[in-house]
């Protein structure tokens, strides 16, 4: 790989991938997350092609297609699993559904049973239904979407706030170093379900009302390690070395300190991203999470823990999480020890 | 009301009826049961004193007058016999000599005279109490000491009177009224005159209470063979599914079985399939609340009865009800339903029609659809954001909001906790609440909810904010009637116009109550009556008709642990049932 | 006979592609008892592992001795099992180690780390005879008022002190061989001298034999009675010490010495630098390791290693061309 | 010699030192205690001392890179203690510094032209191509081959990234060069290529070095002048021929006289007993007393000042005439 | 050193007074409160549904408003409340709870000890399994019990604690019926003898604190595992070797308390979370711990609790980071209690 040029990099990717398990979880996970992107071609209940009279339609990217548009009577959305069925026998028109012909906010309900219904590859509910009859394995991935978008952005959103503030206290120290512990002491101890009661009063709270939340407490533990790791480095004579050049202090900070944290930083990463997905999840099994209809795994789960005989329920969102989180860790774990350039060693 | 007890009064009493309880029944044993959350006081007014713990201590206090679960007639508590004013709002009872509070003490005229003293004060920190007892009990009187009478501000029908112009006694040798009442008589355990009495409280674990053996009603026609256990045990569970795990134990002898998720799914294996534990389906006949969506006529676009139309038509009621719900319940047609004569059961609700919904939106302007789907009219999609607080009903909604997309209506829903979203709706900033009022009373109340003196103000009940002189006029000529005829009439006009207006779109109704019960305990032979919210109610005016059968208790646990098959007990009543 | 012979010793290090190099190829060298040898070479030519490699206290599983044999006392000890070895260990062949800051534990105080070693090799004597030997040695080593030091963790002394703690500890059980890891390279020279008094004062005592490393040549020529410099993990030159400095043979040693800013040279004048640079671990040159930097570089030195070649009884030296150096 | 361009005047450095978590209590370090001297244009003031006795601390004051605790440096007659932070940035131009650790000074995640670009950045110097051009000049100045550019630090050896440090310092063109302890990382073979160009670009760019060492031999051969450390002060400075010869403080006697020699035996080279008090509670009187074997009683109560020998020679002993009249051998030292 | 600790000391006044009033000016926004509960209960009949005689009432008057504020503090401007509240704290006093009408303190008090049962428990289970598990993962780092321990534990992290306290309750009190459902101790607990007691709390206890730890072990442990790693391949356990220790002797007599430093540090922030618990497992499990009435009280926005509880985990968390300190000092020679100076 010469991707990197940096030959520090280069080493710790040779590291990274010398941890089979992270490395391997770590292409599991991108496919996973790169595929929920396309989610809307895996799991719609619009077809990815329709071809009427000879005409091509693409439903999921474009506009609504109502029946009338298809011969049909009614002027709501075209149902596109019957409209498969009633095209089967003309000519010049066929649909191609996706995988899961289902929309993770649809809910389909089968005749002679309640939801939630059991997996069936006859009904195409792979994983069942919940108990308003979507397509639990719909949810997955869409629930997947949102969760891995939400953690990752807050995942930005802390880091920035935190790092930028972990590093002025570590630069600064002093005062300001002695003014914001209090302060990120002070906000820890603020209960944070009240804030998104205050905030959930005034707009519906939605994903990025709740990242900006969860952002807006989540960026104090970062200060802590940054602050550390910054205290270490401005010691350290490469600093001086630049200050002795005359660097200004954001000169400093951004061109030497920082990049020379990025260790620290990283091994965060994946915890960070777990800790984003637990807590959204956790938000939405407690109510205060995404609105619904939003597909959340927080909400699954809660229906799963609420209907345990319901067990593909319970039992789908909990692989799901746990692979995931899985995945993640062991990510984690490679990546430490992609930074962390001492080699185990012990003498006998 | 008259210095002297006016001498023409015509005394009413009650002892025909037939009884509803079952001479088989036997006493002992222990009743357990369960609530979600530990009471937060045991004093019956005051701050926190409406929740889930407070029917057991009300059931535990007579009234006056009480009404017979299956006939609805007036029958005696603690007054053996009334008799009503000439003027239309006074009303006169004879006290039983009988009665007694727990400590043995009688109870006297003194004890109502200081339970209208009691209620008015400041000190209970009852605010809505202190009102009631001012404004609508205007005055009560002692003749001597076992008669009394009360007077009310507004004349009503005789029934009507006889529960609201009511006033239970306090005993007022145990209160001492200061500011510092409402916590020292937090757990005070108060001298009651029901059949049971608190005998311990473990707080975060249970409440027990004790059958009174020598209770003053014991052999009163209406109260023989009822109240049966010799304690009730009332069990902190704090999680509805772990409580059903206690019961699946035998650790509770009953359990609620309303929600469809637990009667069909939950409540299956082996301890219904061998017998040890029976389902009742008992249907019942009682107010049903006022549940269902209200359209805030302040909020545009809801100011358009067009739109509430369509709305209502694209509200597919029926689709919850065959899915989610498991057919379970029912829809609920009118705001009032269950009041029995003033109940209006020609109304019908609108129907989920996507041609009506439609219709009604190109009326009002929504006529043109975006790529979305969703009506617009000047650029703007209709959203409609529907306010809500519980989060078990998030799938009932999501089908409903799925729906309503067809006819091109979005629906948002925003989940608040209970506090936030009663706040929201309470100052009107809601568009739409999801949201249903407990029923209860005699006759339907269309005052708090239609008059325009509650409109477009905070902290009433008018949540729709209707405003009709039309109909405010009506309410006021439904208020001051006496006749029970009369007020029928009204009420059913009154229904009529309230379908019209279309601020309120009703849901659903569950005309039933559902349990589970382990074998030992028995019930009588007509299960219920008519009037029955729970079939295993412990206390309180229609409850206390179950017993426990300890012979069977032993059976059914050497069966269960021999897993012996013993007959299935499978019980649906259907004797009260209003719709066939 | 020699005390320690070390025959064909080779060291490995793993590589982080999994691949493990020689580092330190082929060494012997014997002391004899009551002996010092200097091994002396540049930072990194492999002294360290050599000298660990002794008693096997090498970082597993990086670092592993790939061949070669040990012998103390004519018993193999690089084939002796763990529990012979831990026997050794300390009370036969005791070590100093480079780096007095890190080679004390930081959390445990002086008597404890000292004390340590004797209850391990002398565990029949009591508390009280291990408490009299700990300040006998403290006393040994020069550390002022021992007594007030024996409770002292190591970061309350100063490097000096805490590098005759580690003497202290290496010497507890007056062992046979010391093997000095670069004692003072960490000191400066007046706390330098004070250490180096010390140990050839205790060798003088107790015949004691010394393999002491160092980078230092001028420190080595006082202390040694033989010299081994060690280029690149291999001896390029082996002999009595005053020889090796008084004729240097290999080319290597002889830039060493000349590179030594010294009282001949004339101030501000440019030294004898040696250019170039050590050759990488992972491409070591198949020849003589020299090669790319010797002034006397032929042909032959890139095909083919040297051998070490006897110049008299006692000196050998690994050049193809010392003959022709030499003049 | 011409005249002075960097003049220090009482200069003080003291660290309030806090150990650890718990260490808020101040313990003071004396790093640097009343040092003044001055550094002349073009020449090499040697600055030697036992490890610890304040050496970087002083060169790191002088560049401002600690904020003195008291007293003056003066550059061509300004005092830079009131520089504004333009001002401060000019100063730190003309002045470099050469850090005592090659492998720490350089920043290990940027290439060596970043390195040496960064200065003329900061400084605004030339345009992109010129900078470049630059870089590739100063890498040739100190020997190394220009294809070192794209490298990082990690992949040259120890005296390669000294060398590396050195363009930066010298990238700039700057009047004054502190080199701190440049050499005494590297072995002998090493050292000499960095002492060579040290001296050649000192030729060529005519400037004034602070060479701060602990290896007197070194210090000697690169040195005009020397001054001499203890425990925060300097104890002895003069002509290095003078010091080297005429050595009149203990210290610098001990210091000379512990350097062992090739071929010499142990018992040849002298030592100087105890230990290095501790820099937070130096001792009273003169800070050298405690280790000195011709101390006096007075000696621990008043301190030396630094008294003239020559014009040129210094020294801050109470009785350096007296020593200087027995000639210094070990024999006659007397064991403390 | 007491000049650090009183300076330390003296900071926890600001921080705390900024915590606490943070947090009371935030009880004041947030929507509802005590009064419009109150009238939630009045209006919306309750959790039961079932709606006593008083419906007729309607709106309140405005003195009757004002009434209730007083009576629930809501009177006066926000920081003379805040004045008068820390006045109150300064003795003691935190005030009656808004809904169970007791003195703050004595509601809290009730639930320390099944809190700090469930919270010491915890501490000292997961230290009691991550030292010794960490340990042998560093000392076989990539054997198979490593990984397999690691698989383990990161399954532990990954499953939300209430999914497992579920999971357990269903089936091994539920199901199996080898664990009773839920509660602290059995109802007649009192009836039972010594043994009996230490059993049936022993019994109760098993299936919560399961859920509690499986999530705990994963950091604990890892941190154990890394800096055990570091101490192992540091030089003073190539000493040890030198001096004839075998491998396990030098690690347990040196690598182990070096490595115990990092974990030290968070013992102290560990020690808040003594009194903290998940009122999830507690609701699962029926436990009457801090937790839940935390939850509770801002859910039904109980001020009085709501800063009761914060002004003591606040305090905790405050000490908590002291003590953290104190730790590693004990553990870590080399920082000590002021004057001299670390390496
Ligand atoms: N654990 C290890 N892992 C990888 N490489 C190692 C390890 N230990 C030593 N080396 C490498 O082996 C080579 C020789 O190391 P050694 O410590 O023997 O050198 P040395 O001659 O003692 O040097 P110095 O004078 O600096 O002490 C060095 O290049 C070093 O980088
Ligand atoms: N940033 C700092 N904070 C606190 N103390 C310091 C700091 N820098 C140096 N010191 C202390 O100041 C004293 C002098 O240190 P300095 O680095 O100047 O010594 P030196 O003469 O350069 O030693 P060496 O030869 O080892 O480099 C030492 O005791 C050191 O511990
Ligand atoms: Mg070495
Ligand atoms: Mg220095």
């Amino acid at each position: 790989m010469n991707v990197f040029k940096n030959p520090v990099a280069k080493k710790r990717w040779q590291r990274f991938r010398q941890s089979r398990r992270g490395y391997y979880s770590a292409w599991i996970l991108l496919v996973l997350t790169l595929c929920s992107f396309g989610a809307e071609l895996f799991a719609n209940n619009r077809a990815i092609v329709v071809v009427y009279q000879g005409q091509w339609h693409f439903p999921i990217y474009g506009d609504v297609l109502s029946g009338k548009d298809f011969g049909l009577d009614y002027s709501y959305e075209v149902n596109y699993r019957e409209l498969k069925a009633s095209l089967s026998e003309e000519p010049n028109s066929w649909v191609l559904m996706p995988a899961i012909p289902f929309s993770p906010l649809e809910t389909d309900l089968i005749a002679g049973d309640f939801p939630p219904h059991a997996p069936s590859v006859d009904t195409r509910h792979y994983l069942g239904t919940d108990t308003s009859g979507r397509d639990v394995a719909a949810r997955l991935i869409y629930g997947f979407r949102t969760a891995i978008v939400f953690s990752l952005l807050l995942l930005f959103f802390n880091y920035s706030v935190g790092v930028a503030i972990g590093c002025m206290m570590g630069f600064w120290g002093g005062a300001f170093d002695l003014f914001f512990q209090r302060i990120i002491e002070i906000w820890s101890n603020i209960p944070f379900l009240y804030v998104i009661m205050i905030v959930a009063s005034v707009i519906t709270p939605g994903f990025w009302t709740l990242l900006f939340i969860m952002a807006f407490f989540g960026w104090t533990s970062m200060t802590w390690y940054m602050r550390t790791a910054t205290y270490k480095e401005v010691a350290r004579d490469y600093v001086m070395a630049a200050r002795a050049l005359g660097a200004s202090g954001p000169r400093i900070v951004f061109r030497h300190i920082l990049p020379n944290s990025v260790s620290t930083l990283v091994t965060f990463v994946p915890f960070s991203v777990a800790s984003g997905i637990t807590s959204l999840t956790a938000l939405d099994y407690l109510g205060f999470g995404l609105p619904p209809p939003v597909s959340s795994w927080g909400e699954l789960l809660k229906q799963g823990t609420e209907n345990l005989e319901a067990l593909w329920l319970v039992g789908s969102v909990v692989s799901a999480m746990t692979v995931i989180l899985m995945l993640v860790a062991y990510i984690g774990e490679a990546i430490r020890d992609a930074y962390d350039p001492r080699k185990f060693s012990f003498y006998e | 009301l008259p210095e002297k007890l006016p001498s023409d009064l015509v005394w009413q009493s009650n002892l025909s009826d037939p009884i509803f309880a079952d001479p088989r029944a036997q006493r002992g044993g222990r009743y357990r049961s369960f609530v979600i959350t530990f009471p937060l006081t045991l004093r019956l007014v005051g701050p926190d004193s409406n929740g889930s713990f407070a029917s057991y201590m009300r059931a535990n206090n007579m009234s006056l007058v009480g009404i017979h679960p299956n006939t609805r007639n007036p029958i005696p508590e603690l007054a053996t016999q009334w008799a009503f004013g000439d003027d239309g709002h006074s009303i006169y009872f004879r006290l039983d000599p009988d009665a007694r509070w727990s400590d043995g003490t009688p109870v006297t005229a003194d004890d109502y005279v200081f339970g209208l003293e009691f209620m008015r004060s400041k000190f209970i920190l009852a605010p809505w109490y202190n009102n009631y007892f001012s404004e609508i009990i205007t005055d009560l009187v002692k003749y001597d000491d076992y008669t009394i009478g009360i007077e009310g501000a507004n004349p009503k029908p005789e029934d009507e009177m006889l529960f609201e112009y009511s006033v239970s006694p306090v005993p007022a040798h145990f209160h001492k009224l200061d500011e510092n009442w409402v916590r020292d008589y937090n757990w005070r355990i108060e001298p009651n005159t029901g059949p049971y009495q608190i005998s311990e409280i473990r707080k975060g674990k249970y409440v027990e209470f004790t059958r009174k053996n020598d209770w003053w009603a014991n052999d009163k026609r209406y109260f023989k063979y009822r109240y049966n256990p010799d304690h009730i045990r009332v069990k902190l569970i704090r999680d509805f599914n772990i409580a059903y795990q206690y019961f699946r134990k035998g650790e509770l002898d009953t359990f609620p079985l309303l929600m469809p998720r637990f009667w069909h799914k939950k409540a299956q294996g082996d301890i219904y399939e061998n017998g040890y534990a029976g389902k009742i389906k008992f249907y019942n006949d009682v107010p049903q609340p006022i549940s269902g969506l209200f359209l805030n006529e302040d909020a545009a676009p809801l100011d358009d009865v067009n739109v509430r139309y369509a709305i209502a038509h694209a509200l597919n009621v029926d689709k919850v009800i065959n899915t989610v719900l498991h057919g379970d319940y029912e829809r609920l047609q009118t705001a009032h339903d269950g009041f029995g004569d003033y109940s209006n059961t020609s109304i019908r609700a609108r129907k989920f029609d996507l041609k009506k919904a439609a219709e009604y939106l190109d009326k009002a302007g929504w006529s043109e659809r975006n790529s979305d789907g969703i009506r617009v009219k000047d650029g703007k999609p209709l959203k409609i954001r529907i306010t809500y607080f519980r989060s078990e009903h998030n799938d009932r909604l999501v089908i409903l909001a799925q729906e309503a997309r067809k006819a091109g209506i979005d629906f948002q829903l925003q989940l608040l906790d209970m506090s936030a979203a009663f706040k929201q709706i309470m100052e009107n900033k809601h568009q739409a609440a999801w949201m249903g009022w407990a029923g209860g009373g005699l006759s339907p109340r269309y005052w708090e909810f239609y008059h325009s003196d509650n409109a477009h103000k905070p902290q009433t009940n008018n949540i729709t904010n209707t405003d009709d002189k039309v109909l405010d006029a009506k309410i006021m000529a439904y208020r001051s009637a006496t006749d029970k005829a009369t007020r029928v009439k009204l009420a059913h006009e009154l229904e009529q116009m309230i379908h019209d207006q279309g601020s309120f779109i009703p849901t659903f109704k569950v005309p039933y109550t559902r349990e589970a019960f382990w074998r030992w305990i028995k019930l009588p032979a007509n299960h219920a009556t008519r009037t029955s919210d729970v079939v295993f109610d412990p206390l309180g005016g229609t409850g206390g008709l179950f017993w426990i059968d300890t012979e069977e208790q032993q059976a059914t646990l050497e069966a269960k642990s021999d897993s012996k098959v013993l007959p299935k007990i499978m019980i649906i009543d259907k004797t009260w049932a209003v719709t066939p | 006979m020699s005390l320690l012979s070390v025959q064909n010793l080779s060291v490995s290090i793993l590589g982080d592609d999994g691949i493990a190099r020689e580092l330190v190829s082929s060494i012997s060298f014997d002391i004899a008892a009551g002996e010092t040898l200097g091994l002396v070479g540049e930072s990194g030519c492999g002294k360290s592992l050599t000298a660990m490699s002794i008693l096997d206290l090498l970082p597993k599983p990086q670092a592993s001795r790939s061949n070669g044999k040990v012998f103390f006392k004519g018993e193999d000890i690089g084939s002796a099992n763990q529990t012979r070895l831990r026997q050794i260990r300390g009370k036969n062949i005791a070590v100093i180690f480079q780096d007095p800051m890190t080679a004390l534990n930081p959390v445990q105080s002086v008597a404890q780390q000292i004390g340590e070693v004797l209850r391990i090799h002398f565990p029949e004597q009591s508390r009280q005879q291990h408490g009299q030997r700990i300040l006998e040695l403290l006393r040994e080593v020069g550390i002022p008022a021992p007594e007030a030091r024996l409770s002292a963790y190591p970061h309350q002394l100063s490097g000096g002190m805490r590098q005759r703690v580690m003497i202290a500890m290496a010497l507890a059980c007056e062992p046979d061989l010391l093997i000095a890891d670069e004692p003072t390279t960490a000191l400066d020279v007046t706390i330098q001298s004070q250490i180096v008094r010390l140990l050839k004062g205790l060798q003088a005592k107790n015949g004691m034999a010394m393999l002491f490393i160092t980078h230092d040549l001028a420190l080595v020529s006082q202390v040694s009675d033989h010299i081994a410099v060690m280029y690149a993990g291999k001896i390029a030159e082996y002999g009595k010490a005053r020889d090796v400095f008084a004729t240097p043979h290999h080319p290597y040693t002889q830039s060493l010495l000349a590179a030594l800013p010294g009282i001949h040279h004339q101030a501000k004048s440019p030294l004898l630098a040696l250019e170039g640079q050590v050759p990488a671990i992972e491409n070591m040159p198949s020849g003589c390791r020299f090669a790319n930097r010797c002034r006397y570089v032929v042909e032959l030195c890139h095909s083919k290693a040297p051998i070490a070649e006897q110049i008299s009884d006692t000196n050998t030296v690994a050049c193809h061309r010392w003959k022709e150096i030499r003049s | 010699m011409s005249e002075a361009i960097l003049d220090v005047r009482g200069l003080k450095l003291h660290f309030s030192q806090r150990s650890g978590v718990f260490g808020r209590d101040r313990a003071v370090v004396r790093a640097v205690d009343d040092v003044s001297f001055a550094l002349r244009k073009g020449e090499t003031l040697g600055l030697v001392g036992e490890s610890g006795c304040g050496k970087s601390s002083l060169g790191k004051a002088l560049l401002n890179l600690h904020k003195p605790t008291a007293g003056e440096v003066i550059y061509q007659g300004k005092n830079i203690a009131g520089l504004s932070d333009k001002a401060m940035r000019e100063y730190r131009r003309s002045l470099q510094i050469i850090f005592q650790d090659p492998f720490e000074s350089l920043n290990s995640r940027h290439t060596v032209s970043a390195i040496l670009e960064e200065p003329l950045l900061i400084h605004r110097i030339g345009d992109r191509s010129s900078r470049a051009q630059r870089v590739t000049e100063l890498l040739d100045m100190v020997g190394l081959p220009s294809s070192a550019a794209n490298k990082y630090p990690h992949e040259f050896s120890g005296g390669q990234r000294q060398r590396i440090g050195i363009a930066r310092a010298i990238a700039l063109n700057p009047s004054v060069l502190i080199c701190d302890e440049a050499v005494s990382a590297l072995d002998v073979s090493v050292q000499a290529q960095i002492l060579n160009l040290l001296l050649e670009i000192q030729r060529e760019l005519h400037l004034s070095m602070l060479f701060i060492s602990h290896d007197l031999g070194v210090v000697r051969h690169m040195s005009d002048r020397i001054a001499v450390m203890y425990l925060g002060q300097i104890v002895e400075i003069g002509d290095a021929q003078a010091i080297y010869e005429q050595a009149r403080h203990p210290y610098t006697q001990g210091l000379l006289a512990a350097i062992p020699r090739l071929g010499s035996s142990p018992e040849e080279s002298s030592q100087i007993g105890g230990d290095i008090p501790s820099p937070m509670a130096p001792p009273a009187g003169c800070r050298f007393h405690t280790r000195c074997a011709y101390a006096q009683a007075e000696c621990s109560k008043q301190a030396p000042e630094l008294r003239a020998e020559s014009a040129s020679h210094f020294t801050a002993c109470h009785f350096w005439e007296e020593l200087k009249l027995r000639e210094f051998t070990p024999a006659e030292r007397k064991p403390r | 050193m007491t000049g650090y600790f009183v300076r330390r000391f003296l900071l926890i006044i600001p921080t705390f007074i900024g915590i606490t009033l943070l947090v009371f000016a935030i009880t004041r926004v947030v929507p509802g409160g005590p009064i419009e509960r109150m009238m939630t209960q009045i209006q919306l009949g309750g959790e039961t549904g079932s709606l006593h005689r008083s419906q007729g009432g309607g709106t309140l008057s405005d003195e009757q408003m004002e009434e209730l504020k007083r009576y629930y503090g809501f009177d006066k401007p926000m920081l003379s409340s805040y004045a008068i509240w820390l006045k109150k704290v300064l003795q003691f006093d935190l005030g009656h709870s808004t809904r169970y009408q007791d003195p703050v303190w004595e509601i809290i008090k009730e639930r320390f000890p099944i809190s700090i049962f469930y919270g010491l428990s915890t501490l000292v289970l997961t230290y009691a399994v991550c030292i010794p598990l960490g340990l042998a993962k560093g000392m076989y780092h990539g054997s198979t019990l490593d990984s397999w321990s690691s698989a383990v534990v990161f399954l532990g992290y990954a499953l939300p604690s209430y999914v497992i306290g579920i999971a357990l309750i269903s089936l091994f009190a539920g199901y199996w019926d080898m664990f009773p459902l839920g509660g602290f101790v059995s109802d007649n607990y009192e009836e039972f003898s010594a043994w009996g007691k230490a059993k049936d709390i022993f019994s109760h206890a098993v299936l919560p604190l399961i859920a509690y730890l499986a999530g705990s072990f994963a950091v604990t442990t890892l941190m154990m595992k890394n800096s055990l790693m570091d101490n192992l391949s540091a030089d003073y356990m190539r000493t040890a070797a030198a001096k004839g220790l075998s491998r396990s002797e030098s690690v347990r007599k040196h690598a182990l308390r070096n490595s115990l430093i990092p974990v030290a540090t968070s013992f102290g922030s560990n020690i808040s979370l003594l009194l903290g618990g998940s009122f999830l497992i507690e609701t699962i499990f029926n436990i009457d711990g801090i937790g839940l009435l935390g939850y509770e009280a801002i859910i039904e926005r109980d001020y009085p609790i709501v800063m009761g509880i914060l002004v003591i985990s606040s305090l905790l968390y405050l000490l908590g980071n002291i003590l953290s300190d104190i730790c590693v000092a004990l553990v870590d020679p080399r920082i000590r209690f002021g004057g001299g100076r670390g390496v």
